[in-house]
């Protein structure tokens, strides 16, 4: 773990190329949103439900199942999700690049990426929550994406709950990007195991089964929408706290 | 309405709620974030110009 | 012939003469905004006794942490015996030994089995002969066999002395190594430092101005971080030396 | 290069003394440490002993309603990994607590050690010590609980997932203990990051207990399934462990 001799690599900072194009990604990312989600409501046919018994002759087509409306959460819920794992992978990128050349900015990149992790997994739970609660008519069952998404939480909010323990900068610069690392490889290990493990109790029910094509596409517009607001918020937040960062640093160079 | 078709669309006021809330929390989250960021920036400003007529007075008083 | 060359180039490589003990050039160690040790450079040859005084805060013990490899520094170089500290730490540490306030010892342990747990940490031959001898030399062998944790503070030093010593180290870190200690287990403390004195180099940081002139044989030092005198304790007038003293713990309290 | 560099400092005379061990010979110094240290004072096993069998004491009270059954035996695999994992948090959080008395993790990183050594040390007498408090609490517990089911004649199988829990959790465990170690509220703060950590080996552990422990056909399916992902979570995570150890113990 030698020291990164010669030029310091360029460091993140605001202002370079990323900066430049936030605010067009932050438009592009709610536009897309508002498209997915009038076609999530006005083109993607509703799925079908409990079968019904007799047929009715709905806009052209034989419909002989109940209609679901809650299934159009899914169209935000898988995008959110899919945001989240992104965010925790870069602030698990960063947390390495903290720990081979000891920079801090890497460790702020890392704690912001974590960060929109956590707005996206709340957001990820959220729906998952009022899709649970419709579906099965349960606040909450143990069933494994749930379970999964709790786990991601609770190791992100004890991210925060270390970063707020430790004073030393060093110590928790290196503790945190450690534990970023470690959920990186935990989550997924928890994706797997929840879902090949058959738990007897209750059968997985695997709604999503097959996606059509329009389905498929209204999920992909969301979920490109999706990452750009959550690029957009992420250089926002960086942008803060690097002025904040630099207020202190005045400060201190003020005091002596 | 014959029963058939009120029976396809029985599901969709029951869900109606939930669908709305999902969407609403969604919006709701994000606009928190954004606030919270929003309001960071502010406070550092604020700080910023105590530090910038700290920094005017040492340059005045040398 | 090729091992000799080998030798030649190895020597240069490391571009510092044999009887320099410690080199250490830039070293800086910045906190996220803060420069707790900014830009120290000295050296110290063979057999040198070296006092760092310096306010509360001023990076007494940041540098010597870093002097020990336990804290990484963010700039600069470090020389222990021609070995880059920072490169091979491993090999620089086999020639450090670190006395510090608080004794690294086993509370749980026997003396003898702290002593055999280190010793055999460093790989040192015949451990047993070793440790039975350096106990001799603090005066404790009769104590060996008893728990660290029945010891009192003198005697718990006088191991810690013993622990420092195990790998028969050219360089003695010493990290205020009188708090806690009453008059006469300070002066038996002294004696056992002079008898292992001669051909190794000692850094020793501490607030006793007196004792630290009177141990030293070059003197430095520092406030906020950075360096305020370094020198021979030969040419150093101790009345001035005190002023000069006053005057930066004075400016490092204000 | 290293090898001749060593050559180069025995000649150098100062620390002719010391010939570098191997890593191996290291490991055995660290452990052999621990596991006299603890077997003296006893204090970790003692405290892990007491806890789990009250915490077994609040199970029965828990279970006092419950109406004995076949159902107990689906039960009881994850109540047995409950108090596993409880007894364990309470002895990760004590396991630094000698090195940290007199600052001898400093005194340890001053020596030419491997870091790795110290992690693996450190696993291996947590693990020894996890297993001398299940050897005792899970016998304890099927005697308490006799009366309410007697377990499928393939419980002795339980062994195992025992043993690959306790191996994960120990990995697992010392890494985040000793981040831990040195932080303020340790205690609260080792139970938040280790029970996120280590929630999938206990999915894997429990769904293969008490695979084991109902027997009949659930047995052949989920226990292979669940041991295979059980070792295949420890491999990986004491690997990752073990790699960033160096930069968590010397921060």
């Amino acid at each position: 773990m030698g020291k990164s001799k010669g030029a310091s690599p360029k460091l993140p900072e605001v202002g370079q190329w990323p900066d430049k194009i936030a605010p067009a990604v932050a438009i592009a990312g709610i536009v897309l949103t508002t498209l997915g989600f009038l076609m999530a409501f006005f083109y993607v046919p509703p799925v079908a439900g409990a079968a019904v018994d007799g047929v009715e002759l709905i806009g052209g087509m034989m419909v002989a199942n109940k209609l679901l409306i809650s299934q159009k959460i899914f169209y935000f819920h898988m995008p959110v999700a899919m945001v989240s794992f992104v965010a925790l992978a870069f602030s698990c990128y960063y947390g390495v690049r903290f720990l081979m050349t000891r920079e801090w900015r890497y460790d702020t990149c890392s704690a912001i990426a974590i960060e929109i992790a956590l707005v996206f997994v709340v957001a990820t739970m959220a729906t998952g929550e009022m899709w649970t609660r419709f579906e099965w008519g349960v606040w909450w069952t143990w069933e494994p994406r749930l379970t999964t998404y709790l786990v991601l939480m609770l190791i992100v909010i004890a991210y925060f709950v270390l970063r707020s323990a430790v004073d030393e900068p060093e110590r928790r610069g290196v503790f945190c990007s450690v534990i970023a690392i470690i959920a990186t490889i935990d989550v997924p290990i928890c994706f797997a195991i929840t879902r090949l493990i058959p738990s007897s109790i209750h059968p997985v029910v695997l709604r999503e089964g097959g996606m059509s094509g329009e389905m498929g596409m209204c999920v992909a517009l969301v979920a490109a929408g999706m990452f750009c607001i959550g690029f957009a918020l992420y250089r926002a937040r960086f942008g803060q706290v690097r002025l904040a960062q630099r207020v202190e640093a005045m400060k201190e160079s003020l005091e002596d | 309405m014959n029963p058939i078709l009120a029976e396809i669309y029985s599901t969709v006021i029951p869900s109606a709620p939930y669908v709305i809330a999902a969407y609403a929390l969604i919006w709701i989250i994000l606009l928190v974030y954004v606030v919270i960021i929003m309001r960071g920036n502010q406070k550092a400003q604020k700080q910023m110009m105590l530090l910038e007529e700290q920094l005017a007075e040492l340059k005045a008083g040398k | 012939m090729g091992l000799f060359s080998e030798k030649q180039e190895l020597e240069t490589k490391t571009a510092v003469s044999s009887d320099i003990a410690v080199s250490v050039t830039g070293l800086t160690k910045t906190f996220s905004t803060r420069k707790a040790v900014d830009k120290v450079s000295f050296e110290l040859p063979k057999g040198a006794f070296l006092s760092v005084f310096g306010p509360n805060g001023a990076g007494k013990t940041t540098l010597l942490r870093m002097l020990s490899t336990l804290t990484r520094p963010t700039d600069g170089s470090i020389f222990i015996d021609g070995i880059d500290a920072l490169e091979e730490p491993d090999i620089a540490r086999e020639h450090m030994g670190l006395i510090s306030h608080n004794a690294m010892l086993y509370p749980d342990l026997t003396a003898e089995e702290n002593l055999l747990f280190y010793a055999r940490l460093y790989g040192v031959k015949d451990p047993e002969k070793r440790v039975i001898e350096l106990l001799d030399a603090v005066g404790l062998k009769h104590r060996r066999l008893d728990l660290v944790r029945t010891f009192s503070r003198g005697m718990t030093q006088r191991v810690s002395i013993a622990r420092a010593l195990i790998n028969d180290p050219s360089v003695v870190l010493l990290d205020e190594p009188y708090s806690g200690l009453d008059p006469h287990a300070i002066e038996v403390f002294d004696q056992l430092i002079e008898s292992v004195r001669e051909d190794r180099t000692f850094i020793m940081v501490s607030h006793d101005l007196e004792k630290g002139l009177s141990m030293c044989t070059h003197a430095l030092v520092l406030a906020k971080g950075r360096v305020v005198t370094f020198a021979e304790r030969g040419d150093l007038d101790a009345d001035e030396f005190r002023e000069l003293y006053r005057s930066t713990v004075g400016m490092g309290v204000a | 290069m290293a090898d001749r560099k060593k050559e180069k400092l025995q000649e150098s005379g100062r620390s002719a003394i010391c010939a570098r061990p191997s890593t191996f010979a290291q490991y055995k110094t660290l452990l052999m440490k621990d596991l006299k240290q603890e077997f003296r004072t006893k204090d970790m096993i003692v405290s892990m002993g007491i806890y789990a069998v009250l915490v077994i004491v609040v199970f029965g009270v828990a279970l006092s309603f419950a109406k004995p059954g076949s159902e107990f035996l689906e039960v009881s695999g994850g109540l047995l990994w409950s108090l596993v994992v409880f007894t364990s948090l309470l002895g990760l959080n004590r396991s630094f607590s000698h090195e940290m008395e007199n600052g001898c993790m400093e005194g340890m990183l001053l020596a030419p050690l491997d870091r790795g050594a110290v992690f693996l040390a450190k696993m291996t007498s947590n693990v020894v010590f996890l297993l001398i408090v299940e050897v005792v609490a899970v016998p304890l517990y099927w005697l308490f609980f006799s009366s309410y089911a007697t377990p499928a004649d393939t419980a002795w199988m339980m062994i195992i997932p025992l043993l690959v829990g306790t191996v994960g959790i120990a990995g697992i465990g010392t890494l985040l203990s000793t981040i831990t170690t040195r932080t303020r509220g340790k205690d609260v703060l080792l139970a938040l990051l280790f029970v996120p950590v280590i929630f999938p080996l206990l999915y894997a552990c429990v769904s293969a207990t008490t695979a084991v422990l109902i027997g009949g056909d659930v047995v052949a399916d989920t226990l292979m399934v669940s041991l295979v992902l059980a070792v295949g979570y420890d491999v990986i995570m004491i690997l990752a462990s073990w790699i960033l150890y160096e930069f968590v113990v010397s921060a």
